[in-house]
Formats: C-alpha cells, sequence, structure tokens
C-alpha cells in the first residue's frame, strides 16, 4: 500500500509558541486520512505544514521532513540538507486545499476556475471551457450553476460554494487534497452532500481531511490520526473504533 | 453726385481694406505657434494683433501671457518665448547677457491713477515723492477728503514702476508698507474699487473707471506724452533674442504695418516709428 | 535567482558563517530552516511595482535636493544679496525675505488662533447635539464641511476679493487687502481638515464611553468634556499641526488678498506678504539674480516647516490626512 | 440643591449654545460665500460663458479661435488633468502597491515618510521644481524644451502622487486577508496573486484615489502658474505648447478684469470649478461607499 505523504519529526512553532511537537505519521495513497483533535491540538496547523502555507503567518518556524507525493514518489516539500523542493507555487499547485468557510475569488463563478487555471497552470482560453466543466460535473454542481456562470460567486449558497472551491482544486489536477473541516459552516443536509462526494473523491485522490465531529471521522477515515496538544496520540485503521470509543479517546487525553 | 462719393468710398475702403489685407498676407503660408510674454500694458496690443492674425491664419497659433518687463526680459532671454514685451529701454547688462534686439513701436506715458470719486485733481513731484515715500499719508494734506491714503505699486520687476520712480519720483523708491499688484490691469481694478487708493498705469490704461492725476501740472494724456509736454513717458519695446525669423520677424513687421498701428492707436497708444 | 538558492542551501547545511546576506532579506527570515520564502521565484515585488516605488521616492529626493541645493550656496555666502536680512529692497540690493517669513508665521497663527477652536467646537457640536431640532442643522454641517475640503482655494480667493475685501475697506479701513481679509478665508481653508482629523480621533473614544456612560445618567457632551477631551491632547495637537502646516502651504489666497506689501505687518489691517505669494511674484521675474536666489531660499523654510509639521504628526501619530489635501 | 441644579444646567446650556454659534458661524460664513457666487455666477452660466461670440459647433471643433470664452480653458484643464493622471497612475498605483504588498517594515516606513512629507509640500514649492528644471535642462542636453502641458502635468503629477499611494495602500489594506491566503494556497505567487486578484478586488478604492488626484489636479494655480499656463493660448495643442487652465483664468480675471463681461465670466469660471470639483468628490466617495459596503458591510 503505497503512501501519499510521509511525516516525520515534524516541529511548528509561531515565536515563542511551539504548536506541533515531533509528529510522525503517514497518509495512504488511497482512502481518506482525517486527523481528529479537540480545537487546539495543532490539526489545522499540520494540515498546513503540508502545503507550506504556515509561512504564510508571521514568524513561522517549521523543522523536519514532510514528504509528498506529488506524481513522481515521494519527495520533500520542505528545503533541507540533501532535499531540493520544487518551486513553492507549483507545490501549492499539486496540493488542493479548501478552508472552513468557503472562500470563493471574487470573480463569477465560471472565472473563480478559469482564472487560477489560466494563471496558475497557464491552460490555454481554449481548454479552460471545458475543464470548468469537467471539474463543476465532478462535484456535481454543474446542472445547478450551468445557467448562472456569469453570476458573482457570493450569490451561490454555502454548500455550492463549499463545492465550488472544491471544483476549483480539482480543476489544476492536484496530486492531493487537504481539507480543513469542510462541512463545519454548512448544514446538515449540505455537509452530508459534501462527506458523499469527499468518499467518491477518495477513490481518485488521496484526501486529508480535518474533523471535529467524531461519528464524521469515523465515517470517513480509511486511516484516523488522533492528535492532542501538538503530539499524535494514536494511528488507528478504518473499522477499529467506533464514534463513541472515539470521543472518549479525544476526551481523556485532555 | 452721390454715385461718385460712393465710388469713392468704396474705393477708399477696399483701398484700406486691400493695405490691411496685404499686411495679413506675410502671414498665409506661416505655420506653427509664436508665445509672447512681459509687460502688462502690451497685453491689449498683443491680444488684438493675436486675435486678427489667427483669424486669418488658423494654422498660426499665438499665445499672450502677463508677467511684467522683467519676466519679459528673462524669457526672451531664456529663450521661454519668441517676444518678450518691456516698459522700459533695455539695460547694457541685458544686452550683454542675453544679446536681445529691441523694436520699440509705441509711446506709452505713466499717469498717477486716483479713484474717480476722489476730489484731488493734481499734485505736486515733491507731493508725489512724499506720498509715495509714506511720509503724507492722509488725503486732507494734499487737498482731498479726510482718509489715509492706501498706496498701490507694481511689483519688482515692472517697466511702469521703474519709468514711475524714475521720472516722477526722481528716483524715489516707494513706501515698503504699498499694496504690490502685478499688473497694469490688477493696478486699475485696484484703484477702481479703493476710494482712498493711489497708484500708477500706463495712460493707455485710463478710462472711466480710473482718473489720471496732472503731474506738476502736466495733464496726463497721449498727445502731452508725443509732443513732450507730459515727461512721464516710457517706449513699449518688443525684444527678442538676435534678429527676428519667420513667423516672429512677420509679427513685428505687423506691429509696424497700418494695421498694425491702428490697434496700437486702438489701445490708447501713440504708434512709436521705427527709426 | 538560481545562483543565490544553492547558495543558501549548502550554507544552511554546514554551520559556516553565514556569507553576509542582503540585509532586507536577512531580516526577513534570519534563521528559516525551511526554504526562504523571499527566495522563489514571484515572490518578491515584480520590476513594476519596485520601479514606481523608486519613481515616488526619487521625484521627493529631486524635489529636496534641487531646493536644498539651490538654497545653501545663498545661505552660506553673506554677501550683499543675503536673503536672511530685514529689508526687500531689490533696486537698492537688499533681497531680505524674513518679513516674508514673518508674514507666513502671522497669517498661519492667525488663522490657527481663528481655526483651531473653532473646529473643536464644531467637532464637539457634532458628536454631542442630541436636541432633535437640531438634527438637519448637524447634518447640513456635516455635508458643509466634507464640501468644503473640495473647494479650490482660488475660488475662496475670488470669492473673497469681491465680497470680504469691501466689507473690511468699509468697517476696518485701510486697502481691504490685509491680515485680517486673508486670515478669514485661510481659516475656512483649514477648518475642514481639522474638523476631520478631530472627528476622527475623538469619535471612536466617545462612543466606546457612550452607552455605559449614559446608563450612569451623563449626557453625550459631559462625557466628551470630562472623560475624553482631557486625555486626547495628540489629537488634538495633531489637528493644530496639520492645520498649520496647510495654512503655511497655501499661495492663492495670500497672493489674492494679502496686499503682497514687503514690510513686517504691524497690526490686523496692514498688508503682508507670505512666503508662498513671494515665490509667485518674483520666480517670474529674474533667473540667476540675488531675487532668484532668495526663492530657493523661501523654497527651503517652506519645506523644513512642512517636514518638521509631518515628523510632529507622525509622532502624535495621526497620518497627515491626505484626503483634506494640502495647500495649492 | 436648586441652585447647583441650576447653575450646572446654566453652564451645560451656556456650553451647548457656544457649539451651537460655531457651527451657525460656519453655516453662515460657507453659505454666505456660496450663496454670493451662485448669485453672481448663476446668471453668466450658458453658450456665451464658454463660447464668446462663437458659434458652439465651431468652437468645440476648434475650427475658430474662441477669445472671450472659457472653453479653451476648460479644455485644457481637462487635457492638464488627463495628462497628469496618466502621469501619475503607474507610480501612485504601483508604489501603494509596493507599499501594501512587498516593502519590507523600513524600507515601508521611509517610503510612508516621504509620501507624508510630498502631501505637505506646498504646491507653489513644486511649481518653482518645475520652473527650475527646465531651465536646467535648458541649459545641459535638452535646449528645445520649454514649459508646457507636459510640464506643468508632471509637476501636478508629483502633487497628486501622494494621494494615489495612500489611496492604493489603504484599498489593499481593506481587501481580506483571507483572500490572499485563498490565493497563495492555490498555487498563485504573491506577484501573481497582487496582479490577478487583490488588486481588481480593490480597484473600486484606488478608483476613488484617482478621482480625489484628479480634483486635486484640477483646483491647483500654484503649480501651473509657473510651469506654462498663460492667459491667452486657445485650445491647448500638443504637449510641448502653452495652455489655458481654468483655475489660472479665475485667478487672472479676478486680479485684472477690464470689463463687467469678463468679471461675470470670472464668477461663471468659478462656479463652474466649483461643480467640478465637487462634483468629483461627490462620485469619489460613492465608489468607495459601494467598496466599503462590499468588504466590511458597513454604510
Amino acid at each position: 500500500m503505497n503512501i501519499a505523504a510521509r511525516v516525520c519529526g515534524l516541529h511548528v512553532s509561531f515565536g515563542a509558541r511551539h504548536v506541533l511537537r515531533e509528529v510522525d505519521f503517514c497518509a495512504p495513497a488511497v482512502g481518506v486520512t482525517v486527523l481528529a483533535g479537540r480545537s487546539g491540538s495543532g490539526k489545522t496547523t499540520l494540515l498546513r505544514a503540508l502545503n507550506r502555507l504556515n509561512e504564510t503567518l508571521p514568524q513561522c518556524r517549521t523543522t523536519g521532513r514532510v514528504e509528498l507525493d506529488l506524481g513522481q514518489g515521494l519527495e520533500s516539500v520542505y528545503a533541507g540538507p540533501d532535499a531540493r523542493p520544487r518551486p513553492l507555487n507549483e507545490i501549492r499547485r499539486l496540493v488542493g486545499m479548501v478552508f472552513q468557510t468557503p472562500d470563493v475569488l471574487p470573480v463569477s463563478v465560471a472565472r473563480n476556475i478559469a482564472l487560477p487555471l489560466k494563471v496558475v497552470a497557464g491552460v490555454p482560453a481554449a481548454e479552460t471551457e471545458e475543464r470548468v466543466r469537467r471539474a463543476l460535473m465532478d462535484v456535481g454542481l454543474w446542472d445547478e450553476v450551468a445557467d448562472r456562470l456569469d453570476l458573482p460567486a457570493e450569490r451561490l449558497s454555502g454548500g455550492q460554494q463549499q463545492r465550488l472551491c472544491l471544483a476549483r482544486a480539482l480543476a489544476l489536477d492536484p496530486a492531493v487534497l487537504l481539507l480543513d473541516e469542510p462541512t463545519a459552516s454548512l448544514d446538515v443536509r449540505a455537509a452530508a452532500g459534501i462527506e458523499e462526494l469527499l468518499l467518491r473523491l477518495a477513490a481518485r485522490y488521496p484526501l486529508i481531511v480535518v474533523s471535529h465531529s467524531p461519528e464524521q471521522a469515523v465515517r470517513l477515515a480509511a486511516r484516523l490520526v488522533v492528535l492532542s496538544r501538538g503530539r499524535v496520540r494514536h494511528v488507528l485503521e478504518k473499522g477499529s473504533v467506533d464514534a463513541a470509543a472515539l470521543a472518549a479517546l479525544l476526551g481523556e487525553d485532555e | 453726385m452721390q454715385r461718385f462719393l460712393m465710388a469713392l468710398a468704396c474705393l477708399a475702403f477696399s483701398a484700406s481694406a486691400a493695405l490691411a489685407a496685404d499686411s495679413l498676407d506675410a502671414f498665409k503660408g506661416q505655420k506653427g505657434t509664436l508665445d509672447i510674454a512681459g509687460g502688462t500694458a502690451h497685453i491689449p496690443v498683443m491680444k488684438e494683433a493675436a486675435r486678427r492674425i489667427m483669424a486669418a491664419n488658423p494654422d498660426i497659433r499665438i499665445t499672450v501671457a502677463g508677467g511684467g518687463s522683467g519676466v519679459g526680459v528673462q524669457k526672451a532671454g531664456e529663450g521661454l518665448v519668441q517676444i518678450g514685451n518691456t516698459g522700459r529701454a533695455l539695460k547694457e547688462t541685458e544686452i550683454q547677457k542675453y544679446g536681445l534686439v529691441s523694436f520699440p513701436f509705441a509711446i506709452d506715458g505713466v499717469a498717477v491713477a486716483v479713484n474717480p470719486g476722489n476730489p484731488v485733481s493734481g499734485l505736486s513731484k515733491a507731493q508725489l515723492k512724499d506720498i509715495f515715500a509714506g511720509k503724507i499719508t492722509n488725503w486732507k494734506d494734499v487737498g482731498g477728503a479726510d482718509a489715509a491714503i492706501s498706496l498701490y505699486v507694481r511689483e519688482d520687476g515692472s517697466g511702469t514702476r521703474e519709468t514711475f520712480e524714475e521720472r516722477a519720483l526722481n528716483k524715489g523708491s516707494s513706501a515698503a508698507g504699498a499694496n504690490v499688484v502685478n499688473s497694469n490691469g490688477a493696478m486699475k481694478t485696484a484703484i477702481a474699487q479703493d476710494p482712498n487708493a493711489v497708484g500708477y498705469v500706463g495712460i493707455g490704461h485710463l478710462d472711466k473707471s480710473i482718473r489720471g492725476l496732472s503731474v506738476d501740472g502736466m495733464a496726463p494724456s497721449q498727445e502731452n506724452a508725443a509732443n513732450g509736454s507730459y515727461t512721464v513717458t516710457r517706449l513699449l519695446y518688443m525684444n527678442t533674442k538676435g534678429e527676428p525669423q519667420g513667423l516672429t520677424r512677420a509679427f513685428v513687421d505687423y506691429i509696424y504695418s497700418p494695421d498694425g498701428k491702428e490697434i496700437v492707436a486702438g489701445a490708447g497708444y501713440i504708434p512709436y516709428e521705427k527709426k | 535567482m538560481r545562483r543565490n538558492r544553492e547558495h543558501t542551501g549548502r550554507a544552511v547545511g554546514e554551520a559556516t558563517a553565514f556569507p553576509a546576506a542582503p540585509a532586507s532579506l536577512a531580516a526577513r527570515s534570519p534563521e528559516a530552516a525551511c526554504g526562504c520564502p523571499a527566495r522563489e521565484p514571484g515572490e518578491g515585488a515584480g520590476w513594476g511595482t519596485r520601479l514606481a516605488a523608486l519613481l515616488a521616492v526619487c521625484g521627493v529626493g529631486l524635489l529636496f535636493v534641487m531646493v536644498v541645493a539651490a538654497a545653501l550656496p545663498v545661505l552660506l555666502r553673506p554677501g550683499p544679496g543675503w536673503p536672511l536680512e530685514w529689508l526687500w529692497q531689490p533696486y537698492e540690493g537688499h533681497f531680505g525675505i524674513l518679513p516674508m517669513c514673518l508674514g507666513s508665521l502671522a497669517l498661519a497663527t492667525f488663522a490657527l488662533c481663528a481655526g483651531w477652536p473653532l473646529a473643536l467646537g464644531l467637532c464637539c457640536w457634532l458628536l454631542t447635539e442630541e436636541a432633535r431640532a437640531a438634527r438637519p442643522l448637524a447634518r447640513l454641517t456635516g455635508g458643509l464641511i466634507r464640501f468644503m475640503t473640495t473647494i479650490p482655494t482660488v475660488v475662496y480667493g475670488f470669492a473673497a476679493v469681491f465680497l470680504l475685501t469691501p466689507l473690511v475697506r468699509t468697517a476696518l479701513g485701510g486697502t481691504g487687502m490685509c491680515l485680517f481679509a486673508a486670515g478669514v478665508m485661510l481659516t475656512l481653508l483649514i477648518l475642514p481638515t481639522m474638523v476631520l482629523v478631530l472627528e476622527a480621533g475623538l469619535a471612536p473614544r466617545l462612543e466606546r464611553l457612550c452607552p455605559w456612560g449614559q446608563a450612569l445618567g451623563f449626557s453625550r457632551l459631559d462625557l466628551l468634556r470630562l472623560f475624553v477631551l482631557p486625555k486626547a491632547g495628540r489629537n488634538l495637537a495633531a489637528a493644530a499641526v496639520l492645520g498649520f502646516g496647510r495654512a503655511v502651504g497655501d499661495t492663492l489666497i495670500p497672493l489674492m488678498l494679502a496686499g503682497n506689501a514687503t514690510h513686517v505687518p504691524g497690526g490686523l489691517t496692514e498688508s503682508l506678504r507670505t512666503l508662498t505669494a513671494h515665490m509667485a511674484l518674483v520666480t517670474a521675474n529674474e533667473v540667476g539674480g540675488a531675487a532668484y536666489n532668495s526663492l530657493f531660499v523661501a523654497g527651503l523654510v517652506l519645506l523644513l516647516v512642512n517636514a518638521g509639521a509631518s515628523l510632529a504628526l507622525r509622532r502624535l501619530g495621526a497620518r497627515s490626512g491626505t484626503r483634506g489635501g494640502a495647500g495649492s | 440643591m436648586k441652585a447647583r441644579r441650576f447653575s450646572a444646567v446654566s453652564g451645560h446650556s451656556f456650553l451647548r449654545w457656544l457649539l451651537r454659534g460655531c457651527a451657525l458661524i460656519l453655516c453662515l460664513s460657507v453659505g454666505g460665500l456660496l450663496a454670493f457666487l451662485l448669485f453672481r455666477g448663476l446668471p453668466a452660466l450658458g453658450t456665451r460663458l464658454f463660447f464668446g461670440d462663437v458659434p458652439a459647433l465651431e468652437a468645440l471643433l476648434g475650427r475658430q479661435a474662441v477669445w472671450d470664452g472659457l472653453w479653451p480653458a476648460c479644455a485644457g484643464t481637462a487635457c492638464l488633468v488627463g495628462l497628469t493622471v496618466l502621469l501619475a497612475v503607474f507610480p501612485g498605483v504601483g508604489c501603494g502597491l509596493y507599499l501594501a504588498e512587498f516593502a519590507p517594515p523600513r524600507r515601508a516606513a521611509r517610503i510612508r515618510l516621504a509620501m507624508d512629507i510630498l502631501a505637505g509640500t506646498p504646491s507653489i514649492v513644486m511649481g518653482l521644481f518645475g520652473f527650475t528644471l527646465i531651465l536646467f535642462l535648458r541649459h545641459t542636453f535638452w535646449p528645445g524644451v520649454n514649459t508646457s502641458l507636459l510640464l506643468a502635468a508632471a509637476c501636478l503629477a508629483l502633487l497628486v502622487l501622494p494621494v494615489l499611494v495612500t489611496a492604493t495602500c489603504e484599498a489593499l489594506e481593506a481587501v481580506p486577508p483571507g483572500l490572499r491566503t485563498t490565493a497563495l494556497a492555490l498555487g498563485f505567487t504573491r506577484r501573481q496573486a497582487a496582479r490577478h486578484i487583490l488588486l481588481p478586488a480593490a480597484a473600486p478604492g484606488i478608483r476613488g484615489g484617482v478621482i480625489l488626484a484628479l480634483g486635486r489636479a484640477a483646483e491647483d494655480t500654484a503649480v501651473i502658474m509657473l510651469t506654462g499656463v498663460v492667459a491667452n493660448a486657445g485650445l491647448p495643442a500638443g504637449l510641448g505648447a502653452k495652455f489655458e487652465a481654468l483655475s489660472f483664468s479665475i485667478f487672472y480675471t479676478a486680479a485684472q478684469y477690464q470689463s463687467q463681461e469678463e468679471l461675470l465670466r470670472g464668477f461663471g469660471a468659478a462656479l463652474v470649478l466649483l461643480l467640478l470639483a465637487s462634483g468629483l468628490l461627490a462620485c469619489a466617495r460613492l465608489l468607495e461607499a459601494r467598496f466599503r459596503r462590499r468588504w466590511q458591510g458597513e454604510a
């Protein structure tokens, strides 16, 4: 079972605050890896360490090795003694990310996907039309917005906006997909839709999802990484724990 | 008989028109711009000439700016304008430094001007000197109403000021507390608005809004200035850097042409024959 | 970019003395164990923005260099045409501009003494007026103040020449173009700038106090008077400095209204010439002469006053409101 | 007890009436000024004000020179202001972007100080700078150059630069930081993010700044007085030519109007410039209000 991501000895601190200490875990290439933990346990920082987004925050210091499979086997993401990482923007393009609150660009629905394609992926104009359609089909949004492609993206509902962000990430055909509590700000029905979509995508892309609800974690996870106070407590495989047990696990380490 | 007179009249008219026409012919083929700056007394003449020339030939563009004689010398000398006007003769230093060539084209006296409502009709040079030196400060000392005299003088570079201080005040200087205005037009506006004002303008600018005073009995009028009975006079000069060519040459000749003389006289000055 | 990357990669490995990296780079991420962000292509500013910033700063630099380079030699050579004298008589070789400096100072001080209390009163009234009847007047005044920031100074001057000067002439005598007339118009010019700065400073403090204070029975005026104003010293000073800077910097109003006499103004009804009006009048006249040099000394004095005002504003914490614009 | 309350109330109301007095003084003085301008200026408005005795169409197309109308001055101001903004937009917006996005803290502080000082610089000093620059160029390597529309526009561009830089900076800082993180997460480099996402998002705020700069350039007289404006030049003919401007013609008329008709034209010109300046501010505020409502949601 090859690996999509391997983290060893990862240490992240912001100024004097140490957020992550000695984190080691591997994410399988197929299926969803869920990072679970109470709030403040550093799961979002860990997720952001994978695509080096922590560097946009002030006074970030990251040490240790992070390797991702960006298509040509595991390669290091951070510059190290023997590591030669790809340019930062190329890494971030290959590692798609969806945030907790849908962050659509302040442009029309179609352009939300077309702009990154044109600027980041350098896709010629003729092709973007087709790829936008395919991306929207992937997330099941096409029939809802087919006639409103030129509407500002802010006009869509919460669930639709989150799907649009997902479509935007998929359009850049990423090697890994990171999702930071994708359903936290959505109503139950939209959340169920997103979860069903994630399971469908898990077959094609390695997914790493941060979740705060034990039920969702158990439903989605092929591998479960339990974090608390910046350290990895347990790494559990699918089916080895149920929601109640996971809740207890999360509760006990405090 | 009438017909004969009519014929004579239209002949004369066509002749003068022809005459006027040919003096504008010089501009027929010309193109380009001509910048004029300097003496503010010249502005009415320059503006009217520019209006006629540009009406005859729209391709020519003539811009007229004021600023005073100092500006005329400096801008013409620096080449910023083609024609720099001065209300005074050029100084030797200016001719050496900039190599300017002068073209006097009109005689203009400098008259002491007061508000029409001011009862005073004439002043002696001595009184004038004391007023502008700030020694006499009330109109009643010189036979006017009991009111403080408000002095108006021109800015430093003005040819009108230099001529006035040299000829009327026998090289006296003006009081530091006098209000400074920077053109003949502004002086006229200020005097017209202030009942107790006294200042000096070119005689060409005298009209019903202000009244000229007689100096030592000499009545300020262009005729007196021309025949020498009014001594506070100066010539209006057009100055160019070196001998003028092309459009500038044509403009200078136009001012000396009969059409030009008519404009100069129309502006209230006496045309001066180029010797 | 390429050469730099190896350089950093190799050096980070061995703990050798780190060669002097460019200062700004080191400051940003001194011991970034991970790849330095500034290294990545497309991270730093493009040549376009860098060029634009360079153009902007060079503009200011050129302006200062020009004025200082032309003014210093004149200042250091106390010959006959030395500008720091009390007499301006070009024909007798005196080119002193001290009367003009005093003129500027007198006019700006008059505008400040009249304008600042009025601005403070206006701002306090706008913040604390609660009477229903005064509501339309408050809205009208607020709108008028914002409108006043756009009124060009030449329009102020023009209206004043035909409206204020005759009044001053009949009331106070003299020529009507004097310190009082120019001072009144300058007060109107700097009033909106000061009111906006004061409002920006006092309003948030008052709003924070309001619910708690009004619950205790204080009126908004009491809150402002007892709690906000005593501690708003810096903001009040900032408004005064900004108003003074703008009053000194204006050219058109003194040129049209102050009479431009070259003596030290004795009283409210005497005419005076400010540095800015002096520059407007004399620049056109002659190049290279002592009068021309005095212009640069005048320019230097104005720049120093303005730079001082900007530095004082910076220490007082209020950004010089470019909304209000500088003198014109 | 009663006396104390009375003094508190009277002290109170005296202060209130004093404050109301300030408002009345302002309204009366500025209201009087505007009423005077409107009263004298309104009758002058009309085609005669702009085109004198030249038929409107002829004057507009420049086929016939207009000598006693405001049209050349208005055209001059329009060209001047357009050229000024054209020259000022690139350095202004570029420097604002560099300041908001890329400048290291120390350099940013230096640039902000330079902009503050430039904002406070009296405009007559800018005019002197332009005039001396021309003389310097003439004596060194460009003898043909002259005070002209281009020089005046360049000096005005330098004058309005701080307005643009500050407006751009504030507009970029008003854009929610989440947008920048999203762009970086998608793989945009900082430069691509600034160019494709942040600038378009801040565009309304920047447009507001440009309009403020327009207003500031249109109202200024001191700079152009020394750098090429003249009383009579007809329509502006090229960058190297002298030009007329509305603000200068107001100043020129105030000092030396010869006839009542010229005075009336001065009042008309003052009214036109006033309406132009306030119109520009109105749409600048409109733009900014829409921009603020979109990002911060407050009115």
